[in-house]
């Protein structure tokens, strides 16, 4: 398994996994010219052409076998520049008064395009098949061996948008609560023309003042900040790495916006360069793979477990097979992870 | 008097109205006011049942009237219902001169916005409720309770509209708006479905309990931290959305006079409870627009013609009286009244007063005019 | 010198330091019964008698040669719990339209309250005499391992409010630009009460709506964020341990308020926790000493500078004099930050 | 005619008024409609100098005026000044019977905040603007271009009134209250002070090209982008804060106009300019309340007698035509024209017109009674 840029001729491939993806994941609609358009769009990135604020890096995740998809990730270099980007805020306001020896302290949401020119990591989808052998942790963190290597690309901060909580009928209780009155139309709606990177409707139809928390029913209330029960693997992943709920919330469900300074991410830290000797010897081979291997070029970027880390001398040993499947020969330089 | 129940010999009389008469308090009625304020269906923000307040609120009113005023400031003036057959102070009243004079008068002003769509193309109007404190110019009709036994008889419609009789005699004190404040509505249990979805959010205490507070200290001081900034109504409760606006069930009556006086509906509820706050042009209230000047004659109780009943004030300041009479004029225009009458008023033979009638016109005709 | 909780015979001294301090250091006016207030209830707190949101630890640095005070400085538990804690936020709205083709975020100051019950460094104060042999150092960092040692009474953020730009004539160009506007008084009055704790008039007169920056002239603008010149070197030094500007501001010279997660605060991580013995020998002592050490005792907290680190195996070596300046002898543990 | 100076002509021609008619516009008149439109000062962004929008503007006034309509929707009806003698289309004016009804019809709101501090003790006023649609439900008298050499004329009058005449006589088409947008004040270099301290800085436009793009596309775009929380006065440049409300200097003589016709000054200005938007009560207009129904009689013009100049409008609706004329009436309150005035009206003897005092009463009364 190896992940890589996407290129022209995954078009088909990447239908059939927008297929697979269903709701709530709105960012690969099942449609065709959405989807070349996307494509193109990350060419253009991985070939450097086009300017930070329209980078889109979606990668694949290759079953170098079957030449097979099994899955997709994306980061975009800085969101927010070509559509707004919305998210509410909770705050907090004082309201206090010495004559009433009154002094408390107001959940409030505010209306928000704070991370406008942030970095995003999003579009994760593992087909079911490929849910083993870590392959969920390879698409995960390879993006941050991306960051990590191209890092001027990149600006101060990262965040991830998570899922927040949908009840057992497929609703959510905060948009019920709070979008549905702003919102002509149903949650799935919303939800896609936002998928589509339709969102002025977000701006123009939004509630402009900031909601007292207090008022919105309890059903609502607790769904702000709350994953939804999938999205939690997800969620401690990115938490493990330095990922934090600095109180940013999806305005439809509610659901949390995890971010960092890149330069904190865990990954991104720990991650080394280093040389790699192409063995044709027999290598130790760990039963469970934890180091991450990731090349040093965009538009050929690859990135897959290999066997075993750098030795003593900072010299990463791989197989015939592993050098093949990252393209990389002896004296090439790797960046590491281990995870 | 046909029966010996006295409550309905005082209901009796009441209908009759010969011997009620409003006029400003005096510090001896301290004890009726502090009665009337504790009786109070609600209870009033503005009327607490707290001695030291309403001796204040009496010292302030004789003061307002012992003064030469030229325009209106932080005067007010209190009233009240006296029956003279049973020698009961009945009723209490009050103007207050600006409503916002002394701290400010904070509502709740009921806006629309628009929330347009160019990409969906669609407009999406959703309602919202703003702290606001355009109503502070207003001069204020508050603070009144009557004893329930008087209740839906004349009198009520002479203590809330002696008032304007009043005001028509001395317009430099007052504004040229007028506005109402109503109570507004509490489910069976006395709770405000209102508060209850609003302002507890901020204070954590129950309505009477804030009233009360309010009342004692200053309801400004609590307005200046309630939210700020403006509440979007689908988010309040329905019984909070359905209580906006709505009057106190007991006041019910009473804003429907005030409706066909010429008031209408404003944009602004109360701040606790949502109550309906009227408003209303001096120039087209009716009792302002109807009411005139005669001289009086004085005539034998028994000779008096029937006539449809009016209020009649005499064109005092600090002894200010108005009662209700017949308006029955002689072809010169004289007023007749009785000997009894004449000296409820402290008028004689010749002096003017100014009448104007106590029916108004149907309410139905007066309900649509209002701001919403 | 050494670092001490403040204690009731220290009125006096305390009261010579706020004579020194001038405009600009409002939370130590020269004022008796203040002062007198303020050393009760930091004894309180240190006696731990009080909860976690009225605990003020102020410090004292103590010449233990002539008994005079050199400086102080202090931690306040959770700010904004007695008296409202405001902040301007510099925060983003997006202002698109499909239609117009125009999509820009407008910088805005949101008054807010965000940081009620964060922890707080503050009142740092050195005099003049002493600005030498790293006691600045010595009086800031020995916050960190105070704050380090009991970890629990602190909640998850600390933050530090840094003094705003002031002109050549003594003037907030911040302030006049927007507070002057909204505060019928003079800067240095707002400043005082503030001081004082008598914050209640913010609220009440602060505007309530955001201010969009671009309204602001240049001059208040520049301000945003922006410390006194000296003001720089305390913010470099708290942004060595990782604090960081996340847009707070002060809402009068709209100085910056720098924030970290305690765990994240660098001086915290890298303390440990060491065994004293007390050597009679003549201990090798560095010229510049670089590791700085704290007792493990709330109320007889002690801080110093020490000559050496620890030894291979673990333990820290003190001459009897260092020993008696914090106060511990052989067995006893020390916590120990290299700087 | 005294002189021989064309333009002084006209300027005769025009205080005589004989020959000066207000109709609704026709398609042909779209080229004089441009022109008005290219030399309007300042340019006017309802009335954009482009050709599709006028065209479509003139069928739009057609359409309505060929329908029945009961109730004030998205009608805008354009007229036309024309002066028969010369020939020639010199001005034109629109009513939009609801200002809000395609687009919302955006405006800033003045409005004062109290900023009160227990504390301090002390009372603090601070001025906003906020983004407001109070307006939208107003019909609105707008896009108003006269051809230089009339203004100061009766023409001027006649052009602008004229349209109350029309309303006068179909008030189910409009609005009880009718507002009128006036351009707001320029620099000498005709820059908008307003708009280079507000909007610049969320469009990095210049006045002149947002008013364009606003003209052709559409204000409320633009309105909807706008900052949406109020603005605070004391932040703005003080050239920005006098230029609030504050109309430009071309058009003073026709506000001052306005306010003697009845208008008062709301608390409402444009929002690019801040050009004050008046409002009036249709009730409460001296034109409307003034104007009256009369038989024509016609007489020789060398026969009528002198009398103080009027408006007089003919009964129809797509032939509405208004001129002026003498207010003289025989003893049965007939009207006298003259045959060419009734040719211009479309009138014979015995048809009833409508006629209102060009005269209005001193500026100076009317000022002082305005929201603000």
């Amino acid at each position: 398994m190896r992940l890589r840029p996407i290129s022209h001729h995954d078009i088909d491939e990447l239908k059939s996994l927008a297929q697979e993806t269903g709701v709530g994941f709105t960012s690969l609609p099942n449609d065709h010219d959405f989807l070349v358009a996307k494509i193109d769009k990350a060419v253009a990135a991985f070939e450097g052409h086009v300017p930070a604020c329209e980078r889109l890096y979606f990668f694949v995740l290759e079953d170098e076998q079957s030449g097979e998809l099994a899955g997709c990730c994306a980061i975009e270099a800085e969101v927010g520049r070509e559509t707004p980007f919305y998210h509410y805020r909770v705050g907090k306001l004082a309201h206090s008064s010495v004559q009433l020896d009154l002094h408390r302290t107001i959940d409030t949401l505010f209306l928000s395009s704070d991370h406008t020119g942030d970095a995003e990591v999003a579009s994760l989808f593992l087909r079911p098949a490929y849910r083993r052998d870590r392959n969920g942790t390879l698409l995960s963190k390879a993006r941050w061996l991306f960051m990590a290597e191209f890092r001027d690309g990149f600006p101060d901060k990262v965040l991830a948008e998570m899922r927040g909580v949908i009840d057992a009928d497929g609703i959510s209780p905060f948009w019920q609560c709070l979008g549905s009155h702003f919102f002509p139309m149903e949650f799935k709606q919303a939800d896609q023309l936002t998928g589509l990177g339709q969102k002025s409707f977000i701006g123009e139809l939004m509630p402009k003042y900031p909601i007292y928390t207090p008022f919105l029913p309890e059903a609502a209330r607790a769904c702000i900040g709350q994953v939804h029960e999938q999205t939690r693997p997800a969620l401690e992943m990115l938490k493990k790495e330095g990922l934090r709920w600095e109180g940013y919330i999806d305005i439809f469900d509610g659901g949390p916006t995890v971010e960092a300074y890149i330069d904190d991410v865990g990954a991104i830290r720990h991650s080394q360069r280093v040389q790699v000797e192409v063995s044709g010897d027999a290598l130790a081979q760990a039963e469970r793979p934890s180091w991450l291997a990731a090349t040093t070029g965009m538009a050929d970027f690859r990135c897959s477990f290999i066997g075993r880390g750098p030795d003593a001398d900072g010299v990463v040993h791989l197989s015939e097979a592993e050098a093949r499947r990252l393209n990389v020969t002896s004296g090439d330089t790797l960046r590491l992870l281990q995870t | 008097m046909r029966g010996i129940d006295p409550s309905s010999r005082v209901a009796e009389s009441a209908r009759e109205a010969g011997q009620l008469l409003v006029r400003p308090a005096q510090a001896a009625d301290i004890g009726a006011i502090e009665r009337l304020a504790s009786s109070a269906t609600p209870r009033l923000t503005n009327l607490p049942a707290h001695r030291d307040r309403l001796e204040e609120r009496i010292a302030r009113s004789c003061r307002a009237l012992s003064h030469n005023v030229d325009f209106p400031g932080d005067e007010v003036y209190t009233f009240v219902l006296e029956d003279r057959e049973i020698g009961e102070i009945v009723g209490t009243a009050s103007i207050r001169a600006q409503a916002g004079a002394q701290d400010v008068y904070y509502t709740y002003r009921q806006e629309t916005l628009i929330h347009a769509s160019q990409q969906l193309n669609l407009r999406h109007e959703v309602q919202t409720l703003s702290l606001s404190h355009e109503m502070s110019e207003v001069s204020l009709l508050c603070a009144l309770s009557l004893d329930a036994r008087y209740r839906g008889t004349s009198a009520a419609s002479l203590l809330r509209r002696a008032r304007l009789m009043f005001i028509a005699q001395y317009p430099e004190r007052f504004a040229d708006t007028l506005g109402v404040a109503f109570p507004g509505y509490l489910d069976e249990s006395g709770a405000s479905p209102f508060w209850d979805s609003v302002g507890r959010h901020f204070f954590n205490r129950g309505y009477h309990e804030i009233n009360q507070l309010a009342g004692v200290r200053s309801k400004s001081f609590i307005a200046e931290v309630m939210p700020q900034f403006p509440l979007y109504l689908p988010l309040l409760t329905p019984q909070a959305r359905s209580a906006i606006g709505r009057e106190h069930p007991a006041h019910e009556p009473a804003l429907g006079e005030m409706l066909a006086e010429g008031f209408v509906r404003s944009r602004h509820v109360d701040i606790f409870d949502a109550g309906p706050v009227l408003r209303g042009e001096r120039a087209r209230l009716r009792t302002l627009n109807h009411c005139g000047w005669h001289p009086v004659r004085i005539r034998p109780a028994a000779s008096l013609p029937d006539a449809e009943p009016a209020m009649v004030a005499n064109q005092r300041l600090a002894d200010f009286r108005c009662t209700v009479a017949r308006y029955a004029l002689t072809p010169t225009g004289q007023l007749l009244l009785s000997e009894a009458q004449a000296e409820l008023l402290g008028v004689e033979e010749g002096r003017a007063v100014l009448v104007a009638p106590l029916a108004l016109p149907d309410v139905e005709d007066a309900l649509d005019e209002g701001d919403l």
